[in-house]
């Protein structure tokens, strides 16, 4: 039965982390907005209210029909959904969870998942010559022996620094495009492997972001995660390799998709509060005629962001429920992304002096916001997606 | 954060009951009316054969109390948005032929007096489908949506209305009309005025969409009528407010059928169209823009389930109701543009429906009283 | 010197039309739009207007500097703008002049301007399997003795049955691609050429829409206007033998964008009026916080309007200074054919009921907008053409 | 349907006057203000080695009277626009260290007494651009913007000035500053504040963007000034709309030029970047956002130059400014944000300045006063 709203026990998870947001992160933003590459001591506790209340809502480590109210993707979206209402650079820099943990509870076997579940795992696939086109990648692996040899430069890693490991996408053998891909896991302290540099960036400062280099660096033969330790020559079973690495962004791409809706409604309520010390209303439903510009403008992007957040919540149901969800991850991916972006530069236009200033955070969110309509697949490589599945083109076709 | 309470978990999928209304008249869009679409706009109104064939499907009786002749189900306001949705996918106008009668017997059927229903009621089951026209469309732009740009001023046992009132369909086949109007203390109710009455002035308007329905004007001068002809009696009030918010959420799912035929369309004919030797959709600028399309279509579509859902649930849907007809405005216009420029010159022509269809979508975030959920 | 404004000079040509266009078109205008097909009697009146306030600026036949006030082009996008201020339906349908008055008039030899410049000379481009891809045209001409013979299929030819003669491209080896192309004149009554349908459409219905086929049409070996006899094997000639072709629309691009320009200037115009009889005020440079959304609105619009105009303006000064403008005609044309359709579409919103309803002209305008953005080359064909000349591509390359 | 005279026909080209000073301040801003925009914004403020160069260019000299030790010419408002641009081209910061003294230098050249002439003027040319601080940007969001979240009382020989100003330039280096404040009759003019003055309280606030600049708020509390410290005298006003449109068109010029290098920048660099392949510009997505880019660019200087031609020629040019100033911040940001987007990642970071100038576009729609033409 069609019913897309949320059941009592999601709304008291909406709850809950919101008021940790508000009381645990916000604190906080400015400090760590301004401490660039200081890792924030505070996040512990976030980690243990996430922790309580996933025990309390009673979701479980594997997907659980939504039916049964206890779906964990629909779950995870709307906790940090709340977690990035309060800070993304900080939910981004919380100690334990990165987006490498995604990829390996999405093609790990047991072992791993046993193994490295629950150790803070970040992702590294950008390399400074392969943004979006992950099937050019030249970090190397080479099996000698019992042991990969893993070589290369990635840039962009998120939680690259602090992080107990990294998953690294690397290339058996760089002739043979993307079915040559695989990704591996590589321990902090294995020698060869060094973080280089720490960038400096626009937003998300909280977080830090890694350049990370892999030289010589030999890892055990079990840390292949998903996929075969030789290439496919069967073109179908080729793809499906592949496809089981890309699979990945099935899974983060709602989640990444969250973080942009829950930084577009911070961002609207507190236009809404500094608006409201100077007596602004909501006028939802009216006309034209009576509304005033900011009236309008917050109510069309409130629409906006109500519809990017029910996209996303859709994908992530999706998921819980086995079914296949890539089209509509980047629907949401591709929504949420943009409108975030704008809804985040227009409150700061709304608010002029005061949401321009640091003074208040509506300038933060409105640097932090860009960069969630451009990791896990910008804007562009999102609509290249959905237009390929509505269009039925290959990749070949549309490029 | 929201403010409803639920056990039912978040799901998006029809009921089997949802599926088969759903498959039913999502067929009969098809094969009857998107391929009368274009004779109907050209007629003026749909032809008797194919009235009849609407008239068959039985929506109204559906909803009609049994002691005036009908079956007496309630429907929730999801199925009653799939419905909308189904059938504007054929065409919207033809929708709208069966979705405004069907409105104002819902009306009717929850808010009048015993008198007005055993008046008004049967002839829905038995007789023609308009024997009542709906005047709530504003006539000046100024106007808060949620009142009437009709006044209405009470005089002893009696009420005196003025002003006027926009795109009433089938407005020369009512008898009689339900008025919306405003009162001094900024109540807005409904009145039953007669064709007949003094002071009543009928015109027709033709507007540029939505040409498969006829529409009047009508303007009302001095027009007096007894305090009995308030929908529901001289001292009911209906919440007005509420009832705009469900024809807004029937306007926006009528939009939703109506972008998800522009998708359908352009994406077969920019597959097969080739210019400089590949596919038009080979091209990001041609590819992106259907993306697009997708996107909002789909997100469009939930948020029309959102709404009725919590119409169903008894809740304030007021905001929610708001931000998706705002949606359905702005984004079903942006699709039905993008649509006819798709198909480039061809696009402009009558051969392909895309141009009806930037007709029709414009109606949306303008005619408010089309259809409720 | 920078000076974009108007000399005095320009500014009485506007008045002069603007009042032309008010009191000869627009209370003709729907009727016209009901009758489609059927020829506006009324429309010599109008060119008697034009052909007077040419004569009095002092524009002559050639193009003239700008500098001495008297720039044929500037001059004629001014006209036009202010009578499609009037009716864009009614501007096409006046008789005397076609776009392929501006093919003659852009390649034809100084006999072919003599003979048929002053005749109403339509425009056959499309076909009905080529669109924007003029150079897959697959209608032939070949030389037989001292005569052409013309095969083929013409679709949406504005003009196509009212006008003297109709300006053809066709080519004359299809396997040859763009070097092939040469277009023709073909006059009214030549055996072979029948007009085989006239189109119902979403907006100009003023303007006649027509279907004309060439079976075994013969014309004269002197009709071949610019361009060889011979396909050119010299590639550098080849180019610009098409080029000289499609030269024609850095031409016709302002002219059709002026259109456009007027129509907006119209709906925004009519809007103002519309709302002023309820008590609407504009408030141009007021904040989102005391604007209302319509006022917002209607500046923002008029913001756009006068954006496209400026850019118009400068393509048509270029022609007029025969400075190369085809990136700047692109650019005007894609900014008015967007913006016009826009503004005529949020103006019907705007004033809700009376928008959309004939009572009024806006819906007119609404539908009569969007083939500016379409025909004339494309929105996209636009943005293709201003990528590759600002990205330094080819079309090879940028496809 | 204008309302302005002139015989001078249609032109956009450079006179020969207008053509040096540009390629001048346009090599400035390329060789000295760009390479330095990031220390200066890691520094908070220009190095004092930048500020002598950009002394060196003379621009506020040249427009002070000769009798206060200037050069005394008038600047029309198009070329001042055009070194707007050009500067602005090199980093906007670094612009506005220039364009807000000179603002300063011609407000108070044209409308101040004779007196203040004498009391600010010579500074300009012999010691600190700064010694003036002005207060024009209202710290409330809802205050018209032709009016002052300051207010102004009068009572007998002085003036009660009361509110907060933001987004003072140069607050710090400041021993006056110039405010704006609005009295009860509606009139806003601008009045003469010591810093040394009681109920004065200065602090200091960063933003966005701009950060190569030091800014201060204002706060004033019951600051009793006497009458003579309103600018041009007791009895002076000033035409404090114009002088707002003035410094929007400014604003505009100063966006422009930001606009023009974020093209300049990603135009190289989407031609050399290669993925899936190729080049990242043979893509229609990468390709038609640079196309609009230039676009609205272009559109953005036609629109500039055109409000700043009707201010020299002396007629209202208050609707032109305010379409310009609005054009100028809604494209501006939308460029500022595709150009982090173009170079994805890579944006994102402090290894290129799309980020920087991404930040320094949202100023324009929010600084009123930071640059005059």
């Amino acid at each position: 039965m069609i019913h897309p709203l949320l059941p009592d026990q999601l709304q008291k998870t909406q709850e809950t982390m919101r008021m940790a947001a508000e009381f645990i992160l916000r604190p906080i933003s400015r400090k760590y907005d301004k401490a660039e590459h200081e890792p924030p001591i505070e996040m512990e506790q976030l980690n243990q209210a996430a922790a309580a209340q996933k025990k309390e809502t009673g979701v479980g480590e594997d997907s659980v029909k939504s039916m049964d109210l206890t779906g964990r993707n629909l779950w995870a979206v709307i906790s940090l959904e709340q977690m990035c209402w309060g800070d993304v650079g900080l939910f981004l820099a919380r100690p334990g969870t990165g987006l490498g943990n995604a990829a390996i509870m999405a093609v790990g076997n047991k072992d791993q998942k046993a193994k490295w579940g629950k150790r803070w795992a970040a992702m590294a696939i950008t390399e400074p010559a392969a943004g979006s086109d992950s099937k050019n990648i030249s970090t190397t692996a080479v099996l000698d022996g019992d042991e990969w040899v893993i070589d290369g430069e990635k840039i962009y890693v998120t939680d690259g620094d602090r992080s107990d490991c990294v998953v690294v996408w690397a290339t058996l053998n760089k002739s043979m495009g993307k079915t040559a891909i695989r990704s591996f896991l590589v321990e902090k302290g294995t020698p060869g492997f060094t973080v280089a540099r720490l960038e400096k960036k626009l937003g998300i400062r909280a977080s830090d972001t890694a350049t990370l280099i892999f030289d010589n660096c030999r890892i055990p033969r079990e840390n292949l995660l998903g996929g075969k330790e030789e290439i496919e020559t069967d073109i179908d079973a080729a793809k499906k390799s592949f496809g089981g690495a890309m699979q990945t962004f099935d899974n983060t791409r709602p989640m990444v998709a969250g973080m942009a809706i829950g930084l577009g409604q911070a961002a609207l309520d507190m236009t809404r509060a500094l608006l409201a010390e100077e007596g602004y209303e909501d006028k939802f439903g009216g006309s034209m005629h009576q509304q005033t510009a900011v009236q309008y403008e917050l109510e069309m992007l409130e629409a906006e962001l109500e519809a990017a957040r029910l996209l996303v919540y859709k994908s992530a149901w999706m998921m819980d429920n086995k079914m296949p969800n890539s089209k509509e991850a980047s629907m949401g991916k591709a929504k949420a992304g943009r409108i975030g972006n704008r809804i985040s530069l227009k409150c700061v236009e709304i608010c002029s002096m005061q949401g321009f200033s640091e003074e208040h955070l509506l300038e933060k969110f409105s640097r932090d916001s860009k960069i969630l309509d451009i990791f896990e697949g910008t804007q562009q490589i999102q609509q290249l997606i959905v237009a390929r599945q509505v269009l039925g083109k290959s990749s070949s076709d549309l490029k | 954060m929201q403010d409803y309470t639920t056990d039912h978990p978040f799901d998006i999928s029809l009921s089997e009951e949802q599926q088969m209304t759903w498959d039913m008249l999502r067929k009969f869009a098809e094969t009857e009316l998107r391929p009368n679409a274009r004779d109907a706009e050209n007629a003026g109104k749909p032809s008797e054969e194919l009235l009849q064939k609407i008239k068959a499907l039985d929506l109204i009786p559906l909803i009609i109390p049994e002691a005036y002749g009908g079956l007496g189900l309630q429907q929730d306001s999801v199925s009653n948005a799939l419905a909308l949705e189904a059938l504007a996918y054929g065409d919207m106008s033809l929708a709208m032929s069966v979705s405004v009668p069907l409105l104002v017997a819902q009306i009717i059927a929850e808010h009048a007096s015993e008198e007005q229903k055993a008046e008004f009621l049967p002839e829905f089951v038995n007789g023609s489908m308009f024997h009542i026209g709906l005047g709530i469309n504003n006539a000046t732009f100024s106007t808060d949506p949620y009142q009437s740009s009709v006044l209405a001023e009470e005089s002893g046992e009696d009420i005196i209305l003025n002003g006027s009132k926009m795109g009433i369909a089938f407005g020369e086949h009512a008898k009689t009309y339900l008025i919306s109007a405003s009162d001094e203390s900024g109540a807005c109710d409904l009145y039953f005025v007669s064709k007949d009455q003094k002071g009543v002035e009928l015109s027709k308007t033709e507007y540029m969409g939505l040409k498969g329905m006829p529409f009047s004007k009508i303007n009302l001068s001095n027009c007096k009528i007894n305090a009995s002809q308030k929908l529901g009696g001289h001292n009911y009030s209906i919440d007005f407010k509420s009832l705009v918010d469900s024809s807004r959420i029937g306007m926006s799912a009528l939009a939703l059928g109506v972008c998800q035929a522009v998708l359908d369309y352009v994406v077969p004919y920019t597959n097969e169209r080739v210019a400089f030797d590949e596919p038009i959709s080979n091209r990001q600028s041609v590819a992106f823009m259907i993306a697009d399309m997708a996107i909002e279509t789909e997100a469009l579509r939930l948020m029309v389930y959102k709404s009725a859902a919590l119409k169903d649930l008894n809740v304030d849907f007021h905001k929610q109701a708001s931000l998706t007809h705002r949606f359905a405005s702005h984004h079903g216009m942006k699709i039905g543009t993008d649509g006819v420029q798709l198909l480039g010159g061809h696009g402009f022509t009558h051969e392909h429906p895309v141009e009806l269809w930037y007709r029709n979508l414009r109606a949306v975030g303008i005619f408010e009283a089309g259809a409720g959920v």
